[in-house]
């Protein structure tokens, strides 16, 4: 089908550019520069959508962003779907793929039509009121029922290919809106020097005025001045032009959200563009030149495809030559309407009639009308529509007698609401004007003016000088010089209009007069929310749901609003508008994730050893941002066997674990020692150079909050570690303590996390592994004691090799710097291996632990365990007069009886490893609510005991030794015995080698 | 199975340097990504009454301002801090640049290794950062010397600006594929 | 007060529904009340309905300085749950899931109580350990929560991605299948009609701007935009306002009032059969009724009264969003709004009596008290008409950050909503 | 995100790269040992959370790495005032008379 519709000399598409696309399977053909509507209406197609309540069928309203009606799917392929798209500025391409939404089986057939029949058993928030007997059918039947009906489009169901991307952008002036004031604005900072950016939501600018055939500029069409306009702002280098770009979001300091659709309208994008793109402006200065958005009449089936606004009419036809019917009727309360009936009337359609609302004699353009033979009533209003999916004929009545006209297309117009949106969003707040019965722009809360229509000013000449001013505003320029504004000829100013239902579907008329579209709200239901009590405007939104659609009203708000207001016999302003959100118009979800997907979600940590666990075939374990090696699994092992082998040779000869992920602190200073004394439970004055010691760090409440190995390298310097996950919390705990509470100290603190891989070497043979490696330290045991730290050279780079042991067998960790980390592995790997060293993972490092009983931070301590709890009194240097957490170490709970404490579990079994996270009762078989006496924090097999170890905070647990307590399970309970936390080497002789 | 060792010598050659970036580049129609040159660094802290003569054992004036850098031949200090300072050497491939100090006027901390630099290279340098980084970064904000520590996306980097369209950007060593990935998902649109 | 039914509601579409009467009355307000409370989300709202219902208290006010459900209770993800750790919680929370089982007959108004299911999800082995940890703990205390695979969270919830090359890959998740989720808005009315015709005067545009003590200390009344009024209690149920209104009294609070974002999607046809949240990414998403995907995010780092939040901090959660569902990268997102969450330093709520007599306090329910709402309003409703705390929130008092017995769910790694 | 005026860079920066701290001026005592268990609870739970001018303490984090103090208004987002760590708590009256 090609477009029959279409009016030759018309419009702005390029007719020697013809474009296919399907609608609902059936193919048709628009040109280059349609939009969908535009396109599907050359073709006659009106109807294209069903609304969600009553599945009403529905055709276009608009011919922009406020549509509510005209939703379809649009699909390139099937990981490329996307739902409610608003056919009105989707842009045509080659093969564009469209469905309409809403029906089954099919558009012109929709079974669903049944609840208009039953409508009136679905006023305003019928639900509430029903489907709650019998109980149990609400689960099995209703509740599904309504759940069904739920929805517009399909979601997607496949991961998005495309890609999308993000831009910080800073300016001197942001303008919103590249209409006739937006652009005379941006022309005026031209040339400035000030960077500017301007943005339109459309593909083209000056939209506004580009549907008005009429005006004239000093005896010229307006385009003609609009292009002059628009060419001086696209070659203003200052300037930066930002076309189908929305601006959606005015956040708090002059941040404005941008999003840019960048291949939308393309048929067959370059494979790495970006979709969509988000811009995040920082502003000095924003002009809102937004424009005003067009309210239709509410009266009976003003919702059939055919009805639809009249500046839509009118741009449908100027700005892509498309007749929306061959013989429309007016229905208006307001003069833009008949500029647009006129237009239509000289572009050789048929305009039978045009019944204006209003009384009184008529303005000068309906002088206009008549002289060129359109029939004209004013007083009048639209009894009835005729036509189920598409408009036959209207009823008007007129002082009690009714005609009837044919007619297959009707435009209406109750004036125009100018859009504050983003005023409002910037936290401004709007003013009612009584004269011209809208609301507008009042106090400002940021660096920001708006102009033209979004503004209230309805003639040409002020809007003009009204941008002007604002430009210079924008851009600080003090220029006085007067505007030079062309002399503006059958200029058709937008003022005047009415809010609310007209007589038709007054308040005793049991009519289906729409509100709001697409979530199908009439005028009787926001009376009947008022009847029921809902007085505030915030409760009659949220009962019939107007203005919560697709379109967030609007065109519907302010009739919801007077309607509301007349039922309570109210004042607009009284009554008040709702809430203006982000976003303007919806933005999709990977605009706003952009390049924060797959591997740039989340930075991925990796040790400068990762690389060689890989090869190992090791499995990984996300501990915060790192990856860790977990376990070896050798040919064919699962975690259990690998685990018990790494754990048994390295008791016996030795394993390698890359601790580099630990934090890692050099705390710096002549008041070091001082400062990690204020810090730590610990005492570290009488620590000397070359000695390590475990500290433990508490917040002020008392409760663990980090533990590490600390080595003094010096008088004046701590090589302080810390847990993984720990490492920012920890640095940032410091700096909060150094610089706030104690700045007197005179410490500096620097993160080398990072700086040093760490290798772990423990076992038996470790020193015969590494001793040869080895210059500059003295590795006897007596020059190298448990517990110390040395700096020296390892394969001929730099170390600080500390003597430690986290798994109770002697243990070395060699910091080396980073880059140096895999080799220095590489030669200890080359030399453990032949007398058979393993590497060990994450759980291995774990079971060995646990066997000599040491914590681990987040596992066995919760955030509400002290010191005292985990048995680490040992730990608190009582004698400090003060340090981080001593105080709320002294409140009563923490010091009252039966508090949980760490202790050791045996399954009396010999054989159940416990459930991590298993609970603890005194009860062996407790039914129902049961007193809990605490639970598991770790518990692993140990092959090396050939039996499970486990610890477990529990209350009063260490006076509860050799006691036995019951693990309830869902099919059975285990019987375990408390005990000490060390179950291997209580003597620690292992250490020693 | 781990494999077992080749050899079992006792004298190991020198461990060689290995970073987390070696050999990247990538180049767009109007910009480049790739390994700084290498260098050594040094986290420098020290208080302003001791500038003067910590300034003399650095070798370079330490710069007192908020992005300010200062520079000799081959050694830069780029001020991240009222008494921070990231020294870096050019001349240098990796070793301790400041001596530790003998007095306590000043603490540096060698971490050389902590860090990875990417120079990001053409005109489209500063959109490519843009994508991340919520900073003004047009000249006028952030002139040539500039240097400041700041984020990208998820990342922690330290900015500095070497001229109008070269940029070294520097990070913690296990950021450094992120921060590549993150820079090179950007030159794809910006670049 | 007119039954609502399918039969009330045929004959009403019979005569065009003129028959309907007001839900709640807007009376004249009164110069003494026996009872004043202060704030209608909620919970101050059942609060009293229950003052009236089980304790015969009717001569009640509750004051809202705005429009009634207005506050959180207008802005929340609705996400409903008892599956928390302490023996306290999961005893206040789920009496409140047992409540919720009977709403809709109890307030004959249906609040559409949805157990379509919540499911948590762990990402690490230490969210396995916490996950685990709740489940048995809730076991013990006839909570429902159990533990699932990847594959059948996966069957659960089909649109969830398990990808084992995910950067935070599903390692199992915590199932609490009588959780679920209601209607918002419903649950504010259906309790201000029940309580309105047991006595209860609702008064909205009506701002409590002082809270007046007698010599002996002892409450007496409140100033209000409106004029004072006396009573000899007052139950200040004001969430993030709380501390405003305490402060009024003299009294100092532990709490915080943070912003709160959330944010729906264009509504689309069923898709996403249940709850799902993510503690480790922060994402928190269910598909109303309507069919759009409500989504919450996380609070903003600084104090706000505001009710607006910062772009990033909803990006953040639609960038874990998108990578837990990676087919709504293409949905789009309609609205999205902010409220003003009380926090206290343990996570937990505070339903007590206060140091001043006739002063009583429910707060602190930060970003997950919706699911409370029931049993909130019931205990803090016998706490004031006993002058005593019910059984149920005998922990959550005052004192418990003197001494230190708090009741830590975030410590102990549990989680908002 | 919000713009925020770091004292020691001396230059508006965006919030990302700054950590909220909490409530400004809350005193540690020297003697913490000394406080008795309701000073504890005030200096360690109790919060000022006013709605209108808030004193709270920011960290550049992602800066220069200096905590410091701000006045903000609560209700408009906006801040009135950033001063170094240290400095004197700046009059509320003097600080209203900025508010928007
Ligand atoms: C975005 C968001 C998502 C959430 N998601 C969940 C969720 O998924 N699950 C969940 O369980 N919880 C959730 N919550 C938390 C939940 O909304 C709240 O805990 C709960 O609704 C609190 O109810 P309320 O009645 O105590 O408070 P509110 O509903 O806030 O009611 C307090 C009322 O007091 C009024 N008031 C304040 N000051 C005065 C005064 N001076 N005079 C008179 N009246 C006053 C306010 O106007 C308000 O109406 C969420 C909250 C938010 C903001
Ligand atoms: N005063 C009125 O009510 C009224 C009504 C109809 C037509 N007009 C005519 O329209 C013109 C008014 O000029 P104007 O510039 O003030 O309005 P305009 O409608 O010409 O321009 C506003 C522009 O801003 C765009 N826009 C709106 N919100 C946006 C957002 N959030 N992001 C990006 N772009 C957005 C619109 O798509 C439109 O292109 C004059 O020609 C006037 O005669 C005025
Ligand atoms: C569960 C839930 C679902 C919502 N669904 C919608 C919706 O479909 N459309 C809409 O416009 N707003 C929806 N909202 C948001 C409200 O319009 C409104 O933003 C919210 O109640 C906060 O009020 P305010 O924005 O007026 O401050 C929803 C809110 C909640 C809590
Ligand atoms: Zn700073």
């Amino acid at each position: 089908m090609t477009g029959s519709n279409r009016i030759a000399g018309y419009g702005e598409v390029s007719r020697s550019k013809p474009v296919t696309f399907t609608f609902d399977g059936k193919t048709y053909q628009g040109f280059e520069g349609d939009t969908l509507a535009s396109a599907l209406l050359a073709n006659g197609v009106h109807l294209v959508g069903r609304s969600f309540k009553y599945h009403r069928p529905r055709g276009f309203l608009s011919a922009g962003p406020e549509e509510p009606n005209a939703l379809v799917g649009i699909s390139r392929d099937k990981t490329r779907s996307q739902p409610n798209v608003r056919a009105t500025i989707q842009e045509l391409y080659d093969g564009l793929i469209a469905e309409s939404q809403n029906r089954w089986p099919s558009l012109t057939f929709d079974v669903g039509a049944v609840n208009d029949r039953f409508s009136r058993l679905f006023p305003a928030g019928f639900y509430y009121k029903t489907f709650m007997w019998p109980r149990s059918a609400w689960d099995k039947l209703y509740e599904p029922f309504i759940r069904r009906a739920a929805g517009l489009g399909h979601s997607p169901t496949e991961a998005d290919p495309d890609r999308y991307s993000n831009r910080y952008a800073h300016c001197d002036l942001l303008i919103v809106g590249g209409g006739l004031s937006g652009l005379t604005a941006a022309s005026e900072a031209a040339k400035s020097g000030k960077s500017v950016i301007l943005c339109d939501e459309n593909p083209v600018l000056g939209t506004g005025l580009r549907s008005d055939l009429r005006t004239k500029f000093s005896g010229k069409s307006a385009r003609v001045h609009l292009n002059k306009l628009i060419e001086t702002v696209r070659s203003a280098e200052n300037i930066q032009v930002l076309t189908r770009t929305t601006a959606f979001s005015y956040l708090a300091q002059n941040m404005v959200a941008l999003a840019e659709r960048v291949t939308e309208h393309q048929a067959s994008p370059e494979s790495d563009a970006p979709r969509e793109r988000l811009w995040q402006v920082r502003a000095q200065k924003v002009i809102l030149a937004t424009g005003a958005i067009e309210r239709h009449m509410v009266f009976d089936g003003n919702d059939k495809p055919g009805v639809m606004l009249a500046n839509a009419a009118q741009t449908f036809l100027a700005r892509y030559g498309v007749a929306v019917g061959a013989k429309v009727g007016v229905y208006t309360a307001t003069d833009t309407a008949y500029a647009a009936a006129i237009a239509l009337h000289q572009a050789g359609i048929q305009v039978p009639v045009i019944v204006d609302a209003r009384s009184g004699t008529l303005s000068a353009i309906g002088e206009e009308a008549r002289l060129l033979g359109i029939k004209v009533v004013n007083n009048a209003f639209i009894k009835r529509v005729n036509g189920r999916l598409r408009v036959q004929s209207m009823v008007v009545e007129h002082q009690g007698t009714r005609e009837t006209f044919d007619v297959d297309a009707i435009i209406t117009s109750a004036g125009w609401t100018p859009s504050l949106h983003l005023f409002s969003q910037s936290r401004g707040k709007v003013a009612w004007d009584q004269e011209t019965r809208r609301f507008l722009p009042g106090d400002y809360a940021q660096e920001c003016q708006s102009i033209g229509a979004c503004n209230g000013t309805d003639t040409i000449a002020e809007l003009i000088s009204e941008a002007v001013s604002a430009a210079r505003w924008g851009i600080g320029s003090r220029a006085r010089a007067k505007p030079k504004i062309p002399e503006i000829e059958d200029e058709v100013p937008a003022s005047g209009g009415m809010i609310g239902a007209d007589k038709g579907a007054g308040p005793d008329n049991p009519v289906k007069a729409f509100v709001d579209f697409q979530n199908d709200v009439t005028a009787k239901d926001i009376r009947l929310a008022v009847k029921e009590g809902f007085h505030s405007i915030e409760h009659v939104k949220r009962y019939t749901t107007t203005g919560m659609a697709t379109d967030q009203g609007k065109t519907s708000n302010l009739h919801g609003l007077a309607i509301a207001a007349e039922a309570l016999g109210k004042d607009i302003p009284e009554v008040g508008l709702t809430t203006f959100r982000a976003p303007y118009t919806p933005v999709s979800f990977g605009t706003f994730v952009n390049h924060n997907k797959g591997e740039l979600f989340d930075p991925t940590r990796k040790t400068s050893i990762h690389d060689w666990a890989v090869e190992q075939g090791a499995a990984f374990e996300p501990v915060s941002l790192w990856q860790r090696a977990w376990y070896f699994p050798q040919d064919g092992e699962d975690m259990h066997a690998a685990v018990a082998r790494e754990c048994k040779t390295t008791r016996k000869i030795a394993g390698i674990f890359d601790a580099s992920t630990l934090g890692k602190i050099e705390v710096v200073g002549p008041d070091a020692a001082e400062f990690m004394n204020r810090l730590y439970t610990n005492s570290w004055t009488k620590l000397g150079v070359g000695r390590l010691k475990y500290g433990i760090m508490c917040r002020e409440d008392g409760f663990i909050y980090d533990d590490g190995v600390v080595g003094r390298l010096g008088e004046n310097r701590f090589h302080v570690t810390t847990t993984t996950g720990g490492a920012p919390r920890v640095l940032n705990h410091m700096e909060d303590y150094l610089q706030t509470e104690f700045p007197d100290l005179k410490v500096w603190l620097t993160s080398t996390s990072e700086q040093w891989a760490v290798i772990a070497v423990n076992g038996p043979k470790a020193r015969e592994i590494i001793a040869p490696l080895v210059e500059d330290i003295d590795f006897s045991p007596d020059a190298l004691p448990h517990m110390s730290v040395r700096e020296g050279k390892i394969c001929g780079v730099p170390t600080r090799l500390f003597r430690m042991s986290f798994t109770g067998e002697m243990g070395f960790e060699i910091n080396v710097p980073s880059n140096y980390g895999r080799a220095v592995w590489d030669a200890i790997w080359d030399r453990g291996a032949p007398i058979g060293m393993v590497p060990y993972g994450t759980e291995t490092m774990h079971v060995l632990r646990a066997e000599k009983g040491y914590i681990i931070v987040g596992q066995d301590t919760d955030g509400t365990v002290t010191p005292h709890d985990a048995g680490l009194s040992w730990a608190i240097a009582k004698s400090k007069p003060d340090f981080v957490g001593k105080r709320g170490l002294e409140r009563p709970d923490l010091k009252a009886d039966g508090r949980p404490q760490l202790v050791g579990l045996k399954s009396l079994d010999g054989k159940t490893v416990l459930e991590e996270g298993a609970q603890i009762t005194n009860r062996m078989n407790p039914s129902g609510p049961v007193d809990i006496q605490g639970f598991v924090t770790s518990s692993y097999w140990s092959e090396t005991l050939q039996s499970p170890v486990a610890m477990a905070l529990v209350n009063g647990g260490r006076s509860k030794m050799g006691e036995t307590l019951f693990v309830p399970m869902v099919n059975e309970t285990h019987k375990v015995e408390v005990c000490d936390t060390v179950f291997l080497d209580k003597e620690g002789g292992r250490v020693h080698g | 199975m781990a494999k077992a060792a080749s050899k079992t010598n006792t004298k190991p050659a020198v461990a060689t340097f290995a970073g987390p970036l070696d050999g990247k580049r990538m180049a767009r129609d109007s910009v480049s990504l790739e390994l700084a040159a290498p260098c050594s660094r040094t986290a420098l802290r020290a208080d302003n009454k001791s500038l003067a003569a910590v300034s003399k054992v650095v070798g370079v004036a330490l710069p007192k301002k908020a992005n300010q850098s200062a520079s000799t031949e081959s050694r830069h200090a780029l001020w991240l801090g009222p008494d921070e300072w990231l020294i870096l050497d050019f001349a240098s491939s990796d070793n301790p640049i400041v001596p530790e100090p003998d007095d306590s006027k000043y603490s540096a901390v060698d971490v050389t290794h902590r860090n990875v630099a990417i120079n990001v290279e053409g005109a489209s340098a500063e959109a490519v950062l843009a994508a991340g980084c919520p900073r003004d970064l047009r000249v006028a904000a952030f002139p040539v010397g500039s240097c400041c520590r700041t984020v990208f996306g998820k990342a922690e980097i330290i900015l500095w600006r070497r001229d109008e369209t070269t940029f070294h950007v520097e990070c913690w060593r296990s950021y450094a594929n992120y921060v590549w990935g993150f820079l090179a998902d950007a030159a794809n649109d910006a670049g | 007060m007119r039954k609502f039914s399918a039969l009330s509601l045929a004959r009403e579409a019979l005569r065009s529904h003129k028959g309907w009467d007001r839900q709640w009355s807007s009376p004249e307000l009164k110069k003494s009340y026996d009872v004043i409370i202060v704030g209608a989300g909620g919970h101050g709202l059942a609060t009293a309905y229950y003052l009236a219902k089980e304790h015969g208290i009717t001569n009640v006010a509750v004051l809202e300085k705005g429009w009634l459900g207005g506050g959180n209770t207008g802005r929340n993800t609705t996400i409903i749950r008892s599956n928390y750790l302490y023996p306290e919680s999961a005893g206040l929370y789920n009496h409140a899931v047992k409540l919720w089982e009977g709403l809709s007959q109890e307030l004959n108004y249906n609040v559409m109580f949805s157990q379509r299911g919540v499911m948590m999800l762990a990402h690490s082995v230490h969210d396995v350990q916490v996950a685990k940890r709740h489940i048995h703990a809730n076991r013990l205390s006839g909570v429902d929560n159990e533990w699932l695979t990847p594959e059948e969270a996966k069957a659960y919830c089909p649109p969830l991605s398990i990808s084992k090359s995910a950067r935070y890959p599903v390692m199992g998740a915590a199932l609490q299948r009588r959780g679920g989720v209601a209607r918002h808005d419903a649950v504010a009315w259906g309790y201000a009609r029940a309580a309105s015709d047991l006595g209860v005067d609702i008064i909205q545009k009506c701002e409590v701007t002082g809270i007046v003590r007698d010599a002996s200390g002892a409450i007496s009344g409140v100033e209000t935009s409106r004029g004072p009024i006396s009573a000899k209690k007052v139950g200040v149920v004001a969430a993030g306002h709380t501390s405003v209104l305490m402060a009024m009294a003299g009294l100092q609070m532990p709490l915080e009032s943070y912003p709160l974002q959330a944010l729906v999607s264009e509504p689309v046809k069923p898709i996403f059969p249940c709850v799902v949240m993510s503690n480790a990414v922060h994402a928190y998403i269910s598909q109303s009724d309507k069919g759009e995907l409500v989504i919450g995010a996380g609070t903003d780092s600084y104090l706000s009264y505001s009710q607006t939040g910062s772009l990033h901090i909803l990006t953040h959660t639609l960038d874990a969003i998108c990578e837990l569902y990676p087919m709504f990268s293409r949905m789009k997102m309609l609205r999205t709004w902010g409220g003003i969450v009380d926090v206290t330093p343990d996570r937990s709520p505070i339903i007590a009596k206060t140091p001043v007599d006739g002063l009583y306090v429910n707060c602190g329910w930060g970003t997950g008290g919706f699911k409370a709402t029931p049993g909130s309003g019931h205990v803090f409703a016998h706490t004031i008409a006993q002058d005593r705390p019910h059984a149920i929130n005998t922990g959550f008092h005052l004192d418990r950050f003197r001494n230190g017995r708090l009741i830590d769910e975030a410590a102990a790694a549990a989680v908002a909503h | 995100m919000l713009l925020i005026r770091c004292p020691y860079c001396e230059q508006d920066l965006p919030e990302l790269e700054f950590a909220n701290a909490g409530e400004a001026h809350v005193v540690r005592s020297s003697d913490m040992v000394g406080l008795s268990d309701e000073e504890f609870e005030t200096f360690f739970f109790i919060r000022e959370n006013p709605k209108g001018i808030s004193f709270e303490r920011w960290r550049h984090v992602h800066g220069c790495g200096r905590f410091f103090n701000a006045a903000r208004d609560t209700v408009s987002d906006t801040f009135l005032l950033t001063y170094k760590a240290g400095e004197p708590k700046p009059s509320l009256d003097d600080l209203e008379g900025q508010k928007k």
